[in-house]
């Protein structure tokens, strides 16, 4: 598989220089792989870290700024960060008020954010985390990893960022992430495999006349294999798994994800079947992302997450946010 | 084959050897490693270790500790901070914890490594909660540190065998677990480079024998 | 090629109602075709319309909005919209002030805009129009099409927006609209050949090992094919022949675009190799663009667009732009 | 094959046979077309005729207009309606020129035909700008208007050897022009749709003799 790329070895270096010079606001550490936004320490606000494997960009060095994350650690392509990068991006926003460490529930990702966060502890930071696993997918149990976290990813950082903005401290910030976590699921859908830069040819086999159901951000295959569905099917398909498990009686954000590599025209058009099957349901759509948001490199396909909100976590979602790939309010 | 013996006969040398040959074993091996973790992974357990092992040799260019606890509680925090994922953290904990168990001592024997080994595996069962069965780098290791009782070559075979049963079993944690019954019939990637270890233990004490 | 699509008969009116749903600052016409910001006409504000085939997404639907389009007429896939559409538009955003077309330089974009032209002015309305045609992988002479017009689009957009946005008369926003485009060139290049709903597999042949050099949006071979390159060489290659034909003596803004289905890690790093270029040459860059922006559907690779600018459009580029593509400012 | 006559025999229901057998011809070949276009183009020619004749099919079998001119002006303005691309805009053209200049007789003949269509054909040149030779529609377009005054058979026979004469050319109009010399050695889609309508002009002409 053909990339834009130098050397395998050097592609997060390489994307972390282009991402400096595409953005002063950032303040990027190449060597130490560590995105900070270049106001850190803020005065009084808990300062919010996240980070993982690369290859889900914008997540989430494009999340960082005012009213999102204020940090985040670049690992490898698909390979979570090392404990050094986490403990020096608590220690870059720490401003007293303590750090909030957004983890996706992946064993690489909790146990090195376990380790940082023992670290940082040791070096007088007050750390709270918030697991998200999201992903309906995968059957949870306490005989398995557990639901990996996707794309509700962003609904936390969004949240939980405008929380801290809005000077929260550390366990308000931390139960806010944490219920947006348990009102939020997600399911995806691959209608091509990855390739990530080491391997260089896709991960796995994935015909032309057939989809994978059930896939996270990783390349892993998904839960099931299927002939090819259309727009409408997959929808039908992703939104049922999702409401089966959430439930919600409250209105929802929607986010219509692509996984990288499906045009922003297809995923307009299948948010239009989203918003059909919700509407069947009789599901409020309070407000709608579509975009490339939680990206799995060159992988075609999609996933939607929903989020449940009451008016605070409204609020908070049309809260100011001024990041490379999430901006609006004033 | 040359006769085992338990004897005082591992030094720091003997440690800054094998970490280099595993150094090289994972370079020879990582491609295969990688497909391995293709297939129910995320494609990255051979690039990885590569890296983590990398880091490790170097390390042992510039500084040399003079006893076997330091080379490898050393070499663990050297993985910790170069590897990420899964493997970094239970790789580099195996590590640092056997040697935290070698305490200070000049040198250890093929008995007192055994401990110490089991006490490093038993870090990585708490750290990442799997157990025997679960198809992870522990369904190596364990039989590994049983065999290495009676011997470095039966360690060896113990891990290959004990990674080789890995592939009927469906995944009960890490990565693999996503994938439920279609994580059966691959081998994990984590139980064939704990096995590789293993073989290049063997290999070095035969050597140096 | 799979595609997350219904039926190719379709997909452009489900993009338009996936639009509609995720964005209610636009009021989208589907039937119709047209995506208007919302509070058209805006008193005194010369409207801003243009469009072109689909396929290209976020251009033109996702550059609707204060400070850049007043309205966007999207064509079947990588085909021209018809005249009806754009008279609509200019209808629909025509506060008095009058109306600039901006057309990409394509045979059918100019022959259906020049169309509309004259039935919009029969219906009272004064229209101007300004021709993008900023591609340097195609020669430009009388015998020609001339070159197509790709990347400077955005910065068509984006400053003549902004002029019309402070208020600016017809003459001035066009004029800005035209010396935009004089001052800006990009040259692109593709991994992958496009694969458009209709067709349904790739338009042309791009085997593992090559590339292509000079390539357009519309999944047109390029004028040259290469062994594949490494994201230095390409930038080399790429700034080079965007260099030796615009020749800046002031500062640019950058725009590196992605075309699709190339990863934002790689692109990232993309712009680290184009901003060396840019140093080594010695041409300062005041800002820079990294993303999809203009897209062929599910292309893999990338263009690079310069705009030399001076005092005034740059202020023009910093002001407030509030699009679903595009925002910043306040 | 019937013996042509240039009698006053085309009438207002001549050319919406003509029409709806030209929105046949297109469904048939659109795939062709379209591949055609990927070659040098941007891959919807064929699909652009489609949406644009069938388009028109429709609006024939709801209006009814009382003339060949009105017939044609129709179906032009529906082309320019719902085609787009270059196609539209030119075949639109073609035949809304081409039914201003039949004027509001209830008929016409071969050799008012022939006047009429060079009327539209060079309405066509003059909003693309090309002419014979650039590897356009003209190049079927021009033979075969000449040959029409002849015969609908020789026009039929002039635009298509008109549309086989463009694949040595290098395209100076249109999108395959970007191409340079890599447009040399492919036929034109727009030369080779209109070498079909032509094809179909006489077929039509041939059946209802
Ligand atoms: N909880 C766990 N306990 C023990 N070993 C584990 C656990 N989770 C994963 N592993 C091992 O780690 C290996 C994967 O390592 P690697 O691919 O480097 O990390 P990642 O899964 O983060 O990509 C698996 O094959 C498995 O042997
Ligand atoms: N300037 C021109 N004059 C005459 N015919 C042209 C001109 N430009 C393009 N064409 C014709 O149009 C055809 C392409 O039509 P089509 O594919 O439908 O439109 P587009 O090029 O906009 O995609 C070409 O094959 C050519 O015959
Ligand atoms: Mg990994
Ligand atoms: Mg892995
Ligand atoms: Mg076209
Ligand atoms: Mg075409």
């Amino acid at each position: 598989m053909k990339m834009l790329i130098n050397v395998p070895e050097t592609v997060v270096a390489d994307a972390l220089r282009g991402m400096a010079a595409a953005h002063p606001d950032l303040s990027v550490d190449v060597d130490n792989r560590v995105v900070v936004r270049r106001d850190a320490p803020v005065a009084g606000k808990v300062g919010l870290v996240s980070g993982g494997g690369s290859g889900h960009e914008p997540l989430h060095g494009g999340f960082v700024g005012p009213g999102m994350l204020s940090a985040a650690c670049p690992g490898e392509v698909f390979t979570s960060p090392v404990p050094d990068q986490m403990v020096r991006a608590a220690a870059a926003v720490d401003s007293g008020a303590g750090v909030l460490f957004i983890v996706k529930n992946y064993t690489g990702d909790v146990l090195n954010f376990d380790m940082a966060a023992e670290l940082a502890e040791d070096e007088g930071i007050q750390v709270a985390k918030v697991l998200v696993n999201d992903d309906v997918a995968v059957t949870d149990s306490l005989f398995t990893a557990g639901r990996r976290g996707t794309g509700a990813t962003l609904f936390v950082e969004k949240l939980a960022g405008a929380a801290a903005e809005e000077g929260m401290p550390l366990e308000r910030v931390e139960a806010i992430g944490r219920q947006v976590n348990e009102s939020s699921r997600s399911f995806g859908v691959a209608l091509t495999a990855v390739s990530t830069p080491s391997k260089g040819s896709p991960t796995f086999d994935l015909p032309e006349g057939e989809l994978e159901l059930g896939i996270g951000i990783h390349g892993e295959p998904g839960r099931e294999r299927r002939a090819m569905m259309t727009s409408r099917e997959i929808a039908d398909f992703a939104v049922a798994a999702v409401l089966d498990d959430l439930r919600p009686s409250r209105p929802v954000i929607a986010l219509v994800n692509g996984m990288g590599a499906t045009p922003l025209l297809e995923l307009y058009g299948f948010n239009a079947e989203v918003q059909r099957v919700l509407g069947e349901r009789g599901i409020s759509v309070a407000r709608t992302l579509v975009g490339n948001y939680v990206t799995s490199l060159d992988m075609a396909g999609c996933s939607v997450s929903l989020c449940e909100v009451d008016e605070d976590l409204l609020r908070l979602w049309d809260a100011p946010v001024e990041t490379p790939a999430l901006r609006w309010g004033r | 084959m040359a006769e085992q013996q338990s004897g005082p006969d591992l030094d720091a040398a003997f440690f800054i050897r094998w970490l280099i040959a595993c150094a090289a074993a994972v370079e020879r091996d990582a491609a295969h490693l990688t497909d391995l973790d293709a297939a129910i992974g995320d494609a990255d357990h051979g690039s990885n270790l590569q890296r983590g092992f990398r880091a490790v040799a170097e390390v042992l260019t510039k500084e040399v500790p003079a006893t076997p606890g330091a080379v490898l509680t050393l070499a663990g925090r050297q993985l910790i901070s170069t590897v990420g994922g899964a493997s970094g953290p239970l790789y580099g904990t195996l590590l640092r914890r056997t040697g935290k168990a070698l305490g200070d001592a000049a040198g250890t024997d093929r008995a007192g490594l055994a401990d110490a080994l089991g006490a490093g595996v038993a870090a990585v069962a708490q750290l990442g909660g799997a157990k025997a069965g679960d198809k992870t780098m522990l369904d190596a290791l364990e039989p590994a540190v049983e065999a290495l009782s009676t011997g470095y070559a039966e360690a060896a075979r113990a891990a290959s065998e004990g990674a080789e049963a890995t592939t009927p079993l469906q995944a009960r944690k890490g990565r693999a677990s996503y994938l439920g019954e279609r994580s059966v019939g691959h081998q994990d990637p984590g139980a064939t480079s704990a096995a590789l270890l293993v073989t290049t233990l063997a290999e070095t004490a035969e050597a140096g024998a």
